[in-house]
């Protein structure tokens, strides 16, 4: 097997010194009733060849955005990954290592996390950033767990706009714990009305741009949970809107939280992609997940550690902010890349040149005569209202080899026929236009 | 000191923001083809002046800047890396080919299963492989770490005694379990109850019975242990808890030693967890991600993540939500997908025989490690250890030596070290697995590099314990890290 | 010393064969699924017995040998890697990326054209714009580096001395041309005439008047020419050429000081080749492959390698193989087709500025350079630079200190050396050719390692002398190893 | 521009530095009259992602291995490589770095050539190799002209079944040079006959397999040659031969040159690709191309560098063995790869199953009534005589999805209907039934 560089010879020399007749005479400690007298009813061992033929095959019954025009996110973004980013997460320095235990031989790994916190802390206007969590739907489950250790409220007052399935893991992560949860209904214009906030509350949570794609007022929402004591959470789904719309931290936001996906890592069906939170200095002993400090080292020179770990599992055991070990670095290290390529320059165009192109589709749709449900702005997803139901619109939209969006039916009942539709820097106005034209109904 | 490593020149790079020069950018966007749009015209105050905390830098900066810092790693494609519990084996490059399959890579996790009958294929089959694998009856992948499949597990035995109507409060976790394991039932709202270990390591039966009444949910357990040691006990472990009405949840982490061999689920274990990234070969990525997958017996399935494919009678898969007592979602889509395709992969390379082959060789190594430094070294247990071992550094006791000074050393010689200071009742651990990757050749320059550290101990401690002494940097200073954080760089800091 | 570099460790690596150990294999085949043959039975004496010379390894062997001995080389995307004449630039990832497409990797040259439209509409776009840049009428790509683009220009302009019934013997160049220049009027059956280059360092028309006769078949130049200097007089010599009956073959090697600024075509070059590796990003790959192609004008055109892409009326393209002057072939196939691809994507990535700004950005990093060297090293010519300088070790003469030292001084400082001790006519030359890739702040760091080698010189001469001291090997005796060659390691040789 | 550091106020302190105005002053060397006034004539610069949409669609339009069944080889061969191949050469210390001319920074490239030297000297059984030349057809015309410097005599003697397109090249290496050249014929079984051969022979090129697919007996040819004091050289197209056939060396090859593309090179539309040549050590001085040797450091211990320079263009300019400079390395370093991770068990397997695979074809097209026209062995490759022009089978095969072989009216005029077939580890068993019945004109 060409995994196993052991040979027979190697087997009996190391036997012999071990001082042991076989292979099987290792597994002793295992009462023989539990072991193993058939083989695992598993296929066969393949060749790379074969393995490469299958796993072809299996790609190939997938549509994917290599393929099709593509207008579907809610939390997952297609957005072009400049080559170098895959390029480098290939070194084998960075992917066939682990979490840096030791750093004088994980300054690479700890230097782009230290690099990748400083920029986060930018982005959202915070001060402290941990080094990835899961997901965006678990990093806000962990933000609003924060939210409670350090208010030690009760209560969680949830904007009913947060993606559905963020909502769906913390009620999973909540499920267990006694706290109320209640929720804060949107607006007509597809806005959070802050209701519901008071002395119990611990925290505000909100999604910016949430999941309809309406652009939240954080100004007011961070007015009304500090009136209160309470603290306003921003969970972001697309990413790419920090370059464009105000730092949540600038508006008041405590805790940002969210989904990094969109800066750099396939869509994947949904994963790996890239948790991350933001939060002030002050809390920082309550943040979950690893952090990188500067340091020197025996010599004087500046290097980079682990550090505050006595907020982690491995120290604190059940006292500790999460329970989380092995994370996302990865996607980190490729989200690091993005962001450096990008630049304060690349990522401010590339967040407009979404804003041009999620606009051009509204008002080509507007003037094909469909309403916009909402009145709220928008980065680059927004809702539109069809004459038909989604589904069968969708259905002929892909018979075009178009991906047209998220179907609303079964996340926001009440609006009728509604399709979620996510305009990035990757389409064409060609592809809008056909875009639109089936959306509209018209014939292609 | 031998020759796997000896010194040679090694880049400087500062950090990104210090390489920053105004106006560079390492990207081009195409032409604009719709009409510009004023960001502050359009959204007024909820728009931002510009953007904070990124570098302005070409291609080329980028590229130089992370080729660079990537040489001030270890990796498991440099040489051994034998962190005890982390089964830093191979990564097979076939696996990051065919994960990068635009099929697999460019997919949505909204695109209906229509559309998507290749991964649901593939995610039918791999639930199938490792429930047969471990024993169980079904499998969750949705986990995204080893952790977060401890919360489901944990998660689905409280909604196992809720359905009977019983609110548990307590969970048993052996005083030699990793940290994720008490974490994960305090996050889930639990109490957690340490188990002693037995003088030999393990777990013993009077141990479990004395702590384990109805007011107890569950016990996790390790097997084999972090110390390498199976628990010989556990069946009757597992009798103890389920005549309690308990259940057992396995960590699955030191599941490498049993693949093929011997089975959790006949052992006793109700649910458990596979970290795909250690067993499955995933690769580690300086971090993640990995993926939990949960397996369940079928008194646990109804509680199992939601959704789970199923496959229709025609042969092709769907999606079922509908599982009224499910747990819910635990993550925002699917679970760290392309880890799964990996691990599809890697079982798929090995096949049966294969996948028993590497359980063994794995566990041939450690005993060969242990073999080669026992008497040197001290060994804690005398147990029969499957595929890691743990020596401490109590025979180094009066040179001023310690476990970590072994390890910052063992990094001149060009290795990276054990996991140090763990499990917790062994003092001045050096738990190492060395995994089946590693040849016999290898494991003996190891050894010799660990044998040498001992003689060095005791002829030249200060040179033990001023290193590492090769790398760029030298011996960095935790503390003073702690002491006064400084978690970003801000302008004027450098 | 400044931070470009400091001292890390460096893994150690024995040789494949030393590593190898019977048994070993880092491949699985697919099960056979047709009867097995007995080659010595099929083949009898035909057959061998077994392969010899291959080693025995497991796939992870192979992965951590040369992801090992590849850290021990330097490379552009590591830093500076300034050798003169080899346009060491940038390399970009997408190009690496589209060149691996299966629609080009895997595709095959005898595939008919009407199945290959993709490739060879790439083809005959790429000659255009190769001719457009060079103010060449026709291209070809076959050639599969500088050295056979050379070849095959001699013996297209020796074609066209035929034609025209003349047997022409020799080929003038000038004393600072590149080796392959002589080299390739050689292995095409010319005598080789040395023109001397002038005080200046460039050619003078009265050099070549003087050795112009009608034996002459034509002149090789280069221009910039090695020096990196513009051949100032080069359209008074092409007329002298001309005026003769010669042609005047182009090296264009330097053609990246020239892109989008003036065309060799314009200056009276008859024929010339491009090195995609060089001036078009393609990657040098620790000594290739790269790519040729030869631009021509008109008069040459009948006499292209075959076969050739041409375009019908209907926009389809097809391989015109009938042209009865052609040189004929010159490659098994169509030349180093995936380096075509990435020059193409590269010519594509920059467009019309773009070329020309990385021409001026190549020629300003150049003359930066030299103006922050000027004074402290020697200058040999006084000329004005394009892109690339000559600096020499005169001014260290006194120290011990030659070009060699300096060289090797600087990887210590984390800088690939230039190129050496060429031109031939400066004594003690070292040619930088720093490319548009390099910033400005890495040009400092650069020309102050330089400086501070200077001063060391004469401050601490041994240091200088004994350098590289920070790598894994320092100095090697390379009179040792052509003295008695050990070309091949044989069993019991270590 | 992405690739492109320099900010505008860079290039004003340089210019500054060096004492210029502007950037075009810079070029004033140049006469005016010759510098352009006008932006070159090439189409617009493209980002990233519009490159990437303009390759995917020219490489679309090529038919490929990767997605056809393929049988055409014709010393371009298909054979699976190993992920392991290209993750490795992808290491940019290995693909962004250049000829190893300072070998204290390049130690990588320089062990790698020694390994291959070393292998490809076992592989051929001679005793120097060379580290690459740039492909097959300008091997064998180096390997011709480094006959004829060994022998300083002037006739060269050519097997007619060597690849035509290696005699094209080697007719153009030869054109300008004052060389006679005689055909050797194949005789009925397609092999080469060593007629001819005199005491002025320089050398005897025979192709092993040759162009048609048939195995020489270059024992028979080496002696003819030996006894006229002429040397055999033989070129190999296929190196995976190597593996299988009695080593050139053994049989008294003198040279040995060719193409190793089979090593792991993809095929690629014929380049880059990866000739080799080797040789005695006693002519050594007359080799062609760089060489890599062992030495000392000044510490006195191992290392590698660029040995018997004395020979190459850099040094002896006219004088030189060769013109080359720029070779073929990165191919080398993916061969020596391809035959570590295969080595001395896997590449023999590889060779028996590329043999035994077409066995199984010329048996099944053998019983579908075909005529295989050469009683010679061969190893993975042969011709068939088809019922019609191979062209209509050809195109009938495409249709299907097979790549079905060579026509070789073009090569081979004097066999009618003949189709070059080569059957690779590839072909499952299935798709060689499929081809068969292609090839015999049975309805899919
Ligand atoms: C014994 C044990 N349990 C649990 C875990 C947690 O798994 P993960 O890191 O995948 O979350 C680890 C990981 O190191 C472990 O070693
Ligand atoms: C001036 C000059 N001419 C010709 C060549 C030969 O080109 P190649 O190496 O591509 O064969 C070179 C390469 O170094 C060169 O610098």
């Amino acid at each position: 097997m060409r995994y196993l560089p052991h040979t027979e010879s190697d087997v009996r020399e190391m036997l012999a010194v071990i001082g042991q007749p076989s292979l099987g005479a290792l597994f002793e400690s295992i009462p023989a009733q539990f072991r193993m007298t058939r083989a695992l009813d598993v296929p066969a061992a393949a060749s790379e060849y074969e393995i490469l033929a299958e796993m072809d095959a299996l790609a190939a019954q997938n549509e994917n955005a290599a393929t099709r025009e593509w207008f579907l996110g809610a939390g997952v973004h297609h957005h072009f990954i400049p080559s170098a980013v895959d390029a480098l997460i290939s070194r084998a320095e960075f992917y066939t290592s682990y979490t840096p235990y030791q750093p004088e031989i994980s300054q690479g790994t700890l230097q782009a996390i230290f690099e990748w916190q400083t920029m986060m802390c930018g982005l959202t206007a915070l001060e402290v950033s941990n080094a990835s969590l899961y997901d965006g739907a678990s990093a806000t489950a962990e933000a609003v767990l924060m939210a409670l250790r350090i208010t030690k409220r009760r209560k969680i007052a949830i904007s009913a706009t947060l993606h559905p399935h963020y909502r769906g893991v913390l009620e999973t992560y909540l499920a267990a714990l006694d706290f109320d949860v209640v929720t804060l209904p949107r607006d007509a214009t597809g806005r959070t009305l802050a209701s519901a906030v008071d002395r119990e509350t611990a925290c505000v949570l909100v999604q910016q741009p949430n999941f309809l794609g309406c652009v939240e007022d954080l100004r007011a929402l961070a007015g009304a949970a500090h009136a209160h004591g309470a603290l306003l959470v921003t969970s972001v789904a697309e990413a790419l809107s920090l370059a464009l719309l105000a730092a949540p931290g600038d508006c008041g936001a405590d805790i940002v939280c969210g989904e990094a996906q969109s800066f750099g890592v396939p869509m994947a069906f949904g994963g790996p992609h890239l948790g991350f939170l933001t939060s002030r200095m002050a809390h920082v002993r309550q943040m979950p997940g690893r952090l990188v400090g500067e340091t020197l080292d025996a010599n004087g020179e500046r290097g980079y550690v682990l550090t505050l770990s006595t907020r982690e599992q491995h120290i604190r055991r059940e006292r500790a902010t999460s329970n989380i070990c092995t994370n996302q670095g990865l996607c980190l290290m490729m989200a690091t890349i993005y962001l450096a390529l990008h630049g304060k320059i690349g990522l401010r165009l590339l967040a407009e040149r979404n804003l041009a192109k999620a606009e051009y589709a509204k008002a080509r749709l507007r003037a094909a005569g469909l309403m916009l449900p909402f009145a709220a702005p928008s980065f680059n997803e927004f809702a539109v209202t069809l004459r038909e139901p989604a589904e069968r619109v969708l259905a002929r939209a892909r018979a075009q080899g178009i991906v047209a969006g998220l179907d609303l039916t079964k996340f926001a009942p009440e609006l009728e026929n509604a399709l979620l539709v996510c305009v990035t820097e990757t389409a064409s106005r060609a592809s809008i236009d056909r875009l639109v034209a089936v959306l509209a109904g018209e014939s292609a | 000191m031998n020759r796997n490593a000896t010194q040679g020149f090694s880049y400087e790079e500062g950090l990104l923001f210090e390489l920053s020069r105004p106006g560079r950018c390492g990207v081009d966007l195409p032409a604009n083809d719709v009409p510009e749009i004023d960001a502050r015209a359009l959204l007024g105050a909820l728009a931002r002046d510009e953007v904070a905390g990124l570098p302005e830098l070409s291609e080329i900066d980028v590229v130089r800047h992370f080729t660079r810092i990537s040489t001030w790693n270890a990796a498991v494609d440099l040489g051994l890396y034998p962190l005890g519990s982390c089964t830093m084996k191979y990564n097979p490059k076939i696996n990051e080919k065919v994960a990068r399959l635009a099929g697999f890579a460019a997919s949505h996790p909204f695109s209906p299963a229509s559309e998507t009958q290749g991964l649901l294929a593939l995610f039918y089959r791999l639930e199938r492989q490792l429930a047969e694998i471990s024993g169980m009856d079904r499998v969750t992948l949705q986990p995204a770490a080893g952790a977060q499949g401890e919360l489901a597990g944990i998660m689905m035995i409280r909604a196992y005694h809720a359905q009977r109507g019983q609110a548990r409060t307590k969970v048993l976790v052996p005083d030699s379990a990793h940290g994720t394991n008490p974490a994960s039932a305090a996050l889930n709202g639990y109490q957690v109850v340490s188990v002693p270990s037995g003088e030999d390591g393990i777990l013993h039966p009077a141990a479990v019975a004395a702590a384990m009444n109805e007011d107890v949910a569950g016990l996790m357990i390790t097997n084999p242990n972090t110390l390498g040691i199976f628990e010989t006990h556990l069946a009757e472990i597992c009798q103890i808890v389920h005549a309690q009405g308990g259940l057992v949840y396995g960590d699955g982490a030191n599941l490498n030693a049993l693949v093929g061999v011997a089975r959790p689920g006949d052992l006793g274990i109700d649910v458990m967890h596979f970290n795909l990234h250690k067993t499955f070969s995933t690769p580690h990525g300086g971090g993640g991600p990995g993926a939990g997958p949960v397996g369940v017996k079928a008194s646990l399935a109804p509680y199992l993540p939601t959704p789970v494919v199923e496959q229709a009678a025609d042969g092709s898969y769907h999606w079922n939500h509908d599982l009224p007592r499910s747990i819910g979602r635990l993550h925002g889509s699917h679970g760290n997908v392309g880890m799964l395709v990996r691990a599809y992969a890697y079982i798929r390379a090995l096949g049966p025989d294969g996948l028993k082959r590497a359980t063994e060789l794995a566990v041939l190594n450690a005993n060969y490690l242990l073999a080669r430094l026992r008497g040197e070294f001290h060994v804690p247990y005398s147990n029969p250890v499957l595929h890691e071992c743990v020596i401490t550094d109590r025979n180094l006791a009066g040179t001023g030596v310690s476990t970590l000074d072994v390890a910052k050393r063992l990094i001149d010689h060009g290795y990276h070290p054990p996991t140090v200071y763990f499990p917790l009742i062994v003092s001045g651990a050096l738990m190492i697995e060395p995994t089946e990757s590693e040849s016999k050749e290898g494991l003996d320059r190891f050894a010799d590099a660990l044998l040498a550290i001992a003689e060095e101990a005791r002829t030249d401690p200060e040179t033990v314990r001023s290193a590492p002494h090769r790398t760029r940097r030298k011996r960095l200073d935790e503390t003073r890290a702690a002491r006064k954080p400084v978690l970003r760089w801000q302008p004027g800091s450098t």
